[in-house]
């Protein structure tokens, strides 16, 4: 019996595939969370398609892309990782997660950057310069700093929860026939990247 | 009560993915700066869905996996495409 | 459940009584056959069970169809039904209703604002539904209809009174703690009574300057507030200069009254810059010298004003609602004697008393929530949507109780 | 009654841990279920007591006992407590705890541990909650919607409501996830899918809405407190939002939710009908689908709350049919119910009294609602305390019964003490009349044309008011002599054996307490159907 590959309570009652099961369903619930958000921005969509596009490219695609770029190499990291640790090689998998959480530091740094000048244009949610720009491009961007915001979150715990694996893969707790906690964080990961996957050209590519 | 023990994916499998991965991100930019009317958005989903295929199927194992994950996810995106769906019967027609 | 023969409430009576019908019948049928295999069946007569069996799907097949037959026509009928609630009647007379907390605001085409909603019988009204804060549901149990009022949107019931009577509005989306008191009526009135209603309405308080401009369709190309429109906008003339073109030349002058009546009674003769030669000229015959007159002072802003009535504001705008005229206090402060009380308010966290003036009369009506009356929740909303002369208005009439 | 201590004590007494961290800390599912029936029993009662405030405002026009806004406040939280902290997890949370892995002959959940973490999220929202009312601001009035734009102006106390909310909406989705990997990955040999008890399958389906629908409430919900925070507008019409965009979300979940609440009470009658008939429960299979096509249709209703709401009519039209769809598989468990009976040897014990009663509020709940259903006479009907009365009867007199069935029917097993059966059965009879005279008024006035959460209301309507509130005392009396009832049981009834009601399903093959293992050292092997009787004896009590 294991929490998601915690340390087990008695050895015969392991059960790896349910753990994995488990963390899906908890991940389709993050899907549904986050569908909530893409609910509200295609209905906005459909009702300004003209001030999302303008709203659009006041959002700097650089750091989007380069955003994107970094999420997709820490999602290689990672699952490199797992195929690593199934191999053996803990030092190449400790390496793989740091890298991973170096790539999840770089984009929230990224991210501040970006929101910093969003901010100092005076841009985000409730401010006046906003409302002057009319309800299309307010619609825009408060949904664009929520989602944007709930993403960054997500990174962080993602990120946390790496961090922690590797700990314990140091210590020898996770090893390469228990190593579910590192897959589960794994999957954390690639449904973080996931969702930035769609996120990215609906905020930033909109024509 | 059955254990589905994955064998190790090659990391080359996995870069490969990667690369591919990427040269779709510069694709959906390049495309994104083309004017393509209300086809854009349809572009650029239909690229971030082959994308999240990629994703899910390779980088989280979801091929290894048994049939019962695969009905989840199938599940799942019914779902969320009800729930999409039918608001829009009310935005659309309001 | 006073009315029955008006044609939205015959729509949802029908599909009431259809389904209720049914509804009844398969309950009748459920709880019969319960009662008759329970006492049938009971153990002490039928100590082992005299069946084993597990299904049939004969009859589970007959008891999925047999209801999906069922549904299917309420479902229908439903909708037929509620079809006619929403297509208005070519010949439906308007009415816009604005909901606020906590009253109804019924204006008609005219203008002419009320807090009941007077309407003529075996006429289709048409109310269109307008809320300035929170969802509101403006609902006629008389007439089976409701419907939100949603902020920034606009939406719509009809109904038709076939007999004259008052009949209950309420609100029927939860709206805050005087949801339960934004009660009014909808007042049928027979056909004289209600000519006689609208007549008495017709006495506008227009300035006769106004009435002409309207009358005269002068308002069709002049905008009387500044926007730029097939002729020059009529706001605010008084003084300012224009450029003209006389005889070929431009030239500028000042608008006054001598210009006005010149460019009424001869247009053609002198044109504003930038704007096409097309106005009719208007002899003695169209306007006669003294409602020549009156359009020049109009336009030159020398007609007063007349001073808003308190009384009608205070209805007008819900503020009666919540705070009473006879001493009762449930929601908010009486206004009973309010010129000459002294109120403890908190402000700031502290408590004060303080005699109550003009000043702090303005204070409470633009930021109702800075100084709460002790004992009283925070929950009036701020009267700043009205203009300065009506604010005035209701605290002059304030200060007299 | 008898006094004597039991000489076996079950899971009671066996813990790795002794005292109150034995309960606090333990991840076995009989504990932490026990936990939750206390907590819910507790919330129940509070929440009964501010209904009783309610119901005795509303006996005469005119401030009677409270003012309008206290009125707010109190339905408010009343709709809060009971929705989130006692009908959502009172089933599946408490019995299903208790009985989904016995039933299915597993030792445990899948996740012990995230177990726990559930009923500590159960425990932090329900405080927060709780502090809500006290704490500045004042309690929230909102009503349980939280409807835009008042929830995102009132100054009452919003967001930690709302938080709390949030919280229990988090504890829901973690007992979901688990019970579907429990009932997936940890069935004993031979318990096929064919051989699951009606209840487990409720509990599947009701997990599956829990994981797909609840995170939808997550994001409505944060999305009013960073309303109220930062002002942005989401659902402002003038700066791009859409106040009726709110609702569709909020219902996207709260409908599926309203299935949360039942399914697992219908699948506790699908125990006990059998049971207390000695049959096998008719059509088993059509039983089951139906749960999962409930479970289903139910996620593509949400926006027959709506029609009065601005929403357009296509919507109404799409809404409506589908509102139609899912009358159908609930009709069908009801005449299965009703044929289950048929030819049986029918016991009239408290549990089967209880699931009888559940059968009738449940039909006139049922029936109500098709005429919520359908576009035309919904207009009428809507927000009126004609739905108040409909949602009370599937709620309370479909979930509340099924919970009632369910505590007379498994509480001898895990405490192991019978209860006395005469007061129970007259506790039935005041809780069943006193319930349909409440509800039965109420809905009456709401024809009428009484509008729900109306602190005063004109003359006309007060004569069925009055009833409703006399109804609600028979109905207090009645509730409080059954709860005396039970904690007298649990205290001194009694012992039983393993098996007091002659059931087929496997938590009456162990002990009455189950022990810490359930089943011991061995797995159990399932050779037959749940509802097989053959050889079956219940024991003597």
């Amino acid at each position: 019996m294991i929490i998601k590959g915690l340390l087990p309570m008695s050895i015969e009652h392991r059960d790896d595939t349910g753990a994995r099961f488990g963390m899906w369903l908890f991940l389709y619930t993050e899907v549904i969370l986050f569908s909530g958000l893409f609910i509200l921005y295609s209905v906005g969509l459909a009702k300004f398609p003209q001030q999302f596009a303008e709203a659009s490219h006041k959002l700097n695609i650089y750091f989007g892309t380069i955003n994107t770029l970094v999420l997709l190499t820490s999602s290689l990291t990672i699952a490199l990782a797992i195929t690593a640790i199934q191999k053996n090689k803990i030092k190449l998998t400790l390496n793989l997660c740091f890298v991973t959480i170096f790539l999840a530091i770089v984009f929230l740094i990224n991210k501040y950057f970006e929101w910093s000048a969003e901010i100092g244009h005076g841009i985000y949610p409730g401010s006046e310069h906003l409302a002057e720009m009319g309800p299309g491009i307010t619609a825009f961007f408060n949904l664009y700093y929520f989602t944007a915001g709930l993403h960054g979150f997500h990174i962080l715990i993602g990120g946390t929860l790496i961090a922690v694996v590797a700990t314990l893969i140091a210590k020898g707790k996770v090893t390469s026939d228990r190593y579910t906690l590192l897959e589960n964080s794994a999957l954390y990961w690639h449904l973080v990247d996931l969702v930035w996957i769609f996120l990215f050209p609906l905020y930033y590519l909109i024509l | 009560m059955t254990e589905h023990k994955h064998e190790p994916v090659p990391f080359r499998t996995f870069i490969l993915i990667w690369f591919a991965l990427l040269v779709l991100t510069v694709v959906t930019v390049a495309v994104s700066r083309v004017h393509l009317g209300a086809w854009n958005i349809w572009v650029a989903l239909t690229i971030a869905s082959i994308k999240s295929s990629l994703v899910v199927f390779i980088f989280m194992h979801l091929r290894q996996e048994s049939k019962l994950f695969k009905i989840g996810l199938l599940t799942l995106l019914i779902i969320v495409a009800i729930f999409i769906g039918l608001t829009f019967t009310d935005v659309l027609y309001r | 459940m006073n009315q029955l023969n008006n044609p939205t409430a015959q729509a949802v009576d029908n599909v009431l009584i259809y389904i209720f019908g049914f509804s009844l019948l398969l309950l009748l049928g459920i709880t019969v056959v319960t009662i008759y295999f329970v006492v049938k069946y009971r153990r002490s007569k039928c100590p082992e069970p005299t069946s084993q069996v597990e299904g049939s799907w004969l009859l589970e097949t007959i008891w999925t169809v047999l209801p999906i037959i069922i549904v299917m026509t309420m479902f229908w009928y439903g909708w037929s039904n509620y079809v006619g609630l929403r297509e208005i009647p070519a010949d439906a007379m308007e009415v816009k209703a604005t909901a606020r907390m906590w009253s109804w605001q019924f204006e008609y085409p005219d203008g002419r604002k009320e807090t009941k909603l007077y309407v003529p019988v075996n006429k289709p009204v048409k109310v269109l539904l307008y809320s300035t804060d929170v969802l509101h549901s403006f609902f006629v149990p008389a007439f089976r209809i409701k419907r939100d009022t949603v902020p920034n949107m606009e939406s719509y019931v009809w109904f038709q009174a076939p007999e004259t009577g008052s009949y209950d509005i309420f609100c029927a989306e939860y709206c805050g703690v005087g949801h339960a008191d934004m009660t009014t009526s909808v007042e049928v009135l027979s056909e004289e009574d209600y000519a006689q209603w609208a007549s008495s309405a017709t006495v506008s308080a227009d300035p006769r300057g106004l009435i002409v401009l309207n009358e005269q369709g002068c308002i069709g190309c002049h905008s009387l507030d500044g926007t730029e429109n097939i002729g020059p906008s009529l706001f605010e003339l008084a003084g300012n200069p224009r450029e003209i073109e006389k005889d070929g030349k431009t030239i500028e002058i000042i608008i006054d009254e001598a210009y006005l009546q010149r460019a009424i009674r001869d247009p053609d003769a002198e044109i504003t810059k930038g704007f096409d030669p097309m106005m009719p000229a208007y002899d003695e015959e169209a306007i006669n010298n003294e409602d020549l007159q009156a359009v020049v002072d109009y336009l030159l802003g020398k007609v007063a004003e007349e001073e808003p009535d308190g009384d009608r504001l205070m209805v007008e705008n819900g503020c009666i609602g919540c705070h009473s005229l006879d001493g009762s206090e449930s929601i908010a402060p009486t206004f009973k004697g309010i010129g000459q009380r002294e109120v403890t308010i908190e402000r700031d966290g502290q408590s004060v008393t303080i005699k109550v003036d003009a000043e702090y009369l303005r204070r409470a009506l633009l930021d109702p929530n800075a100084e709460i009356v002790k004992g009283f929740a925070p929950m009036m909303p701020a009267a700043d949507y009205l203009s300065a002369e009506e604010i005035d208005a209701i605290i002059k009439r304030l200060l007299q109780e | 009654m008898t006094n004597e201590p039991l000489k076996y004590t079950g899971f009671y007494s066996e813990s790795p841990r002794p005292g109150i961290l034995g309960w606090l800390l333990s991840t076995d599912h009989k504990r932490i279920g026990i936990m939750y029936l206390v907590c819910i029993v507790t919330m129940f009662l509070v929440a009964m007591c501010l209904g009783l405030a309610l119901r005795l405002e509303l006996i005469a026009p005119g401030p009677t006992i409270m003012g309008p806004q206290t009125y707010n406040a109190t339905f408010t939280v009343h709709g809060i407590i009971m929705i989130f902290l006692f009908i959502i997890p009172s089933i599946p949370a408490a019995f299903g705890n208790l009985v989904l892995p016995i039933q299915i002959g597993a030792r445990d959940v899948s996740f012990p541990k995230l177990n726990l973490l559930s009923w500590y999220c159960y425990i932090i929202g329900g405080i927060l909650a709780v502090i809500s009312i006290f704490a500045g601001g004042g309690a929230p009035d909102t009503g349980w919607t939280f409807y835009v734009p008042f929830s995102t102006q009132t100054t009452t106390n919003v967001n930690l409501a709302v938080t709390g909310a949030l919280m229990l909406g988090f504890s829901s989705m973690l007992t979901g996830i688990n019970f579907v990997t429990t009932i997936h990955r940890l069935r004993a040999e031979g318990m096929g899918w064919g051989r699951l008890p009606m209840f487990v399958w409720t509990l599947y389906s009701t997990a599956w809405i829990q994981i797909l629908a609840t995170p939808m409430l997550g994001i409505t919900l944060i999305l009013i407190v960073l309303e109220r925070v930062f002002g942005a507008g989401l659902f402002d019409a003038a700066r791009g939002g859409d106040p009726i965009l709110y609702q569709h979300l909020f219902w996207i979940y709260s409908h599926p939710a309203v299935y949360i609440m039942i399914l697992p009470g219908m699948g506790v009658i699908s125990e006990i009908i059998p049971t207390f008939s000695r049959k096998p429960l008719f059509g088993y299979w059509a039983m089951a689908f139906s749960s999962l096509a409930i479970a289903f249709a139910g996620s593509l209703v949400w926006a027959h709350h709506m029609y009065a709401s601005g929403m357009s009519d296509f919507a109404i039209l799409v809404f409506s049919f589908l509102t139609f769809i899912v009358a159908i598989p609930s009709a069908i468990k009801v005449f299965n119910w009703v044929s289950t009976l048929y030819k049986g040897s029918i016991q009239l014990a408290p549990p089967m009294l209880h699931a009888l009663a559940f059968i009738f509020n449940f039909a006139i709940g049922g029936l109500g609602g098709l005429a919520l259903g359908a576009a035309a006479s919904d207009i009428h009907l809507h927000d009126t305390t004609f739905v108040v009365g409909h949602f009370h009867y599937t709620m309370f007199g479909g979930t509340g019964f099924a919970f009632f069935a369910a505590l007379h029917y498994w509480l001898p097993k895990f405490t192991g003490r019978m209860y006395n059966h005469k007061i129970a059965v007259i506790s039935w009879g005041l809780v069943f009349v006193g319930f349909n005279v409440t509800y039965m008024a109420m809905q009456a006035v709401g024809v009428q044309g009484m509008p729900r959460r109306y602190y005063d209301y004109l003359p006309e309507f007060m004569p069925l008011n009055v009833v409703s509130t006399v109804g609600s005392w028979v109905l207090a009396i009645g509730l409080v002599m059954m709860f005396v009832n039970l904690w007298n049981g649990i205290r001194r009834g009694h012992p039983v054996g393993k098996n007091p009601w002659g059931s087929a399903t496997l938590e009456w093959t162990i002990p009455s307490p189950p022990p810490m293992e359930n089943f011991g050292e061995e797995d159990p092997i399932v050779t037959k159907g749940p509802y097989d009787y053959k050889g079956v004896v219940a024991d003597e009590y």
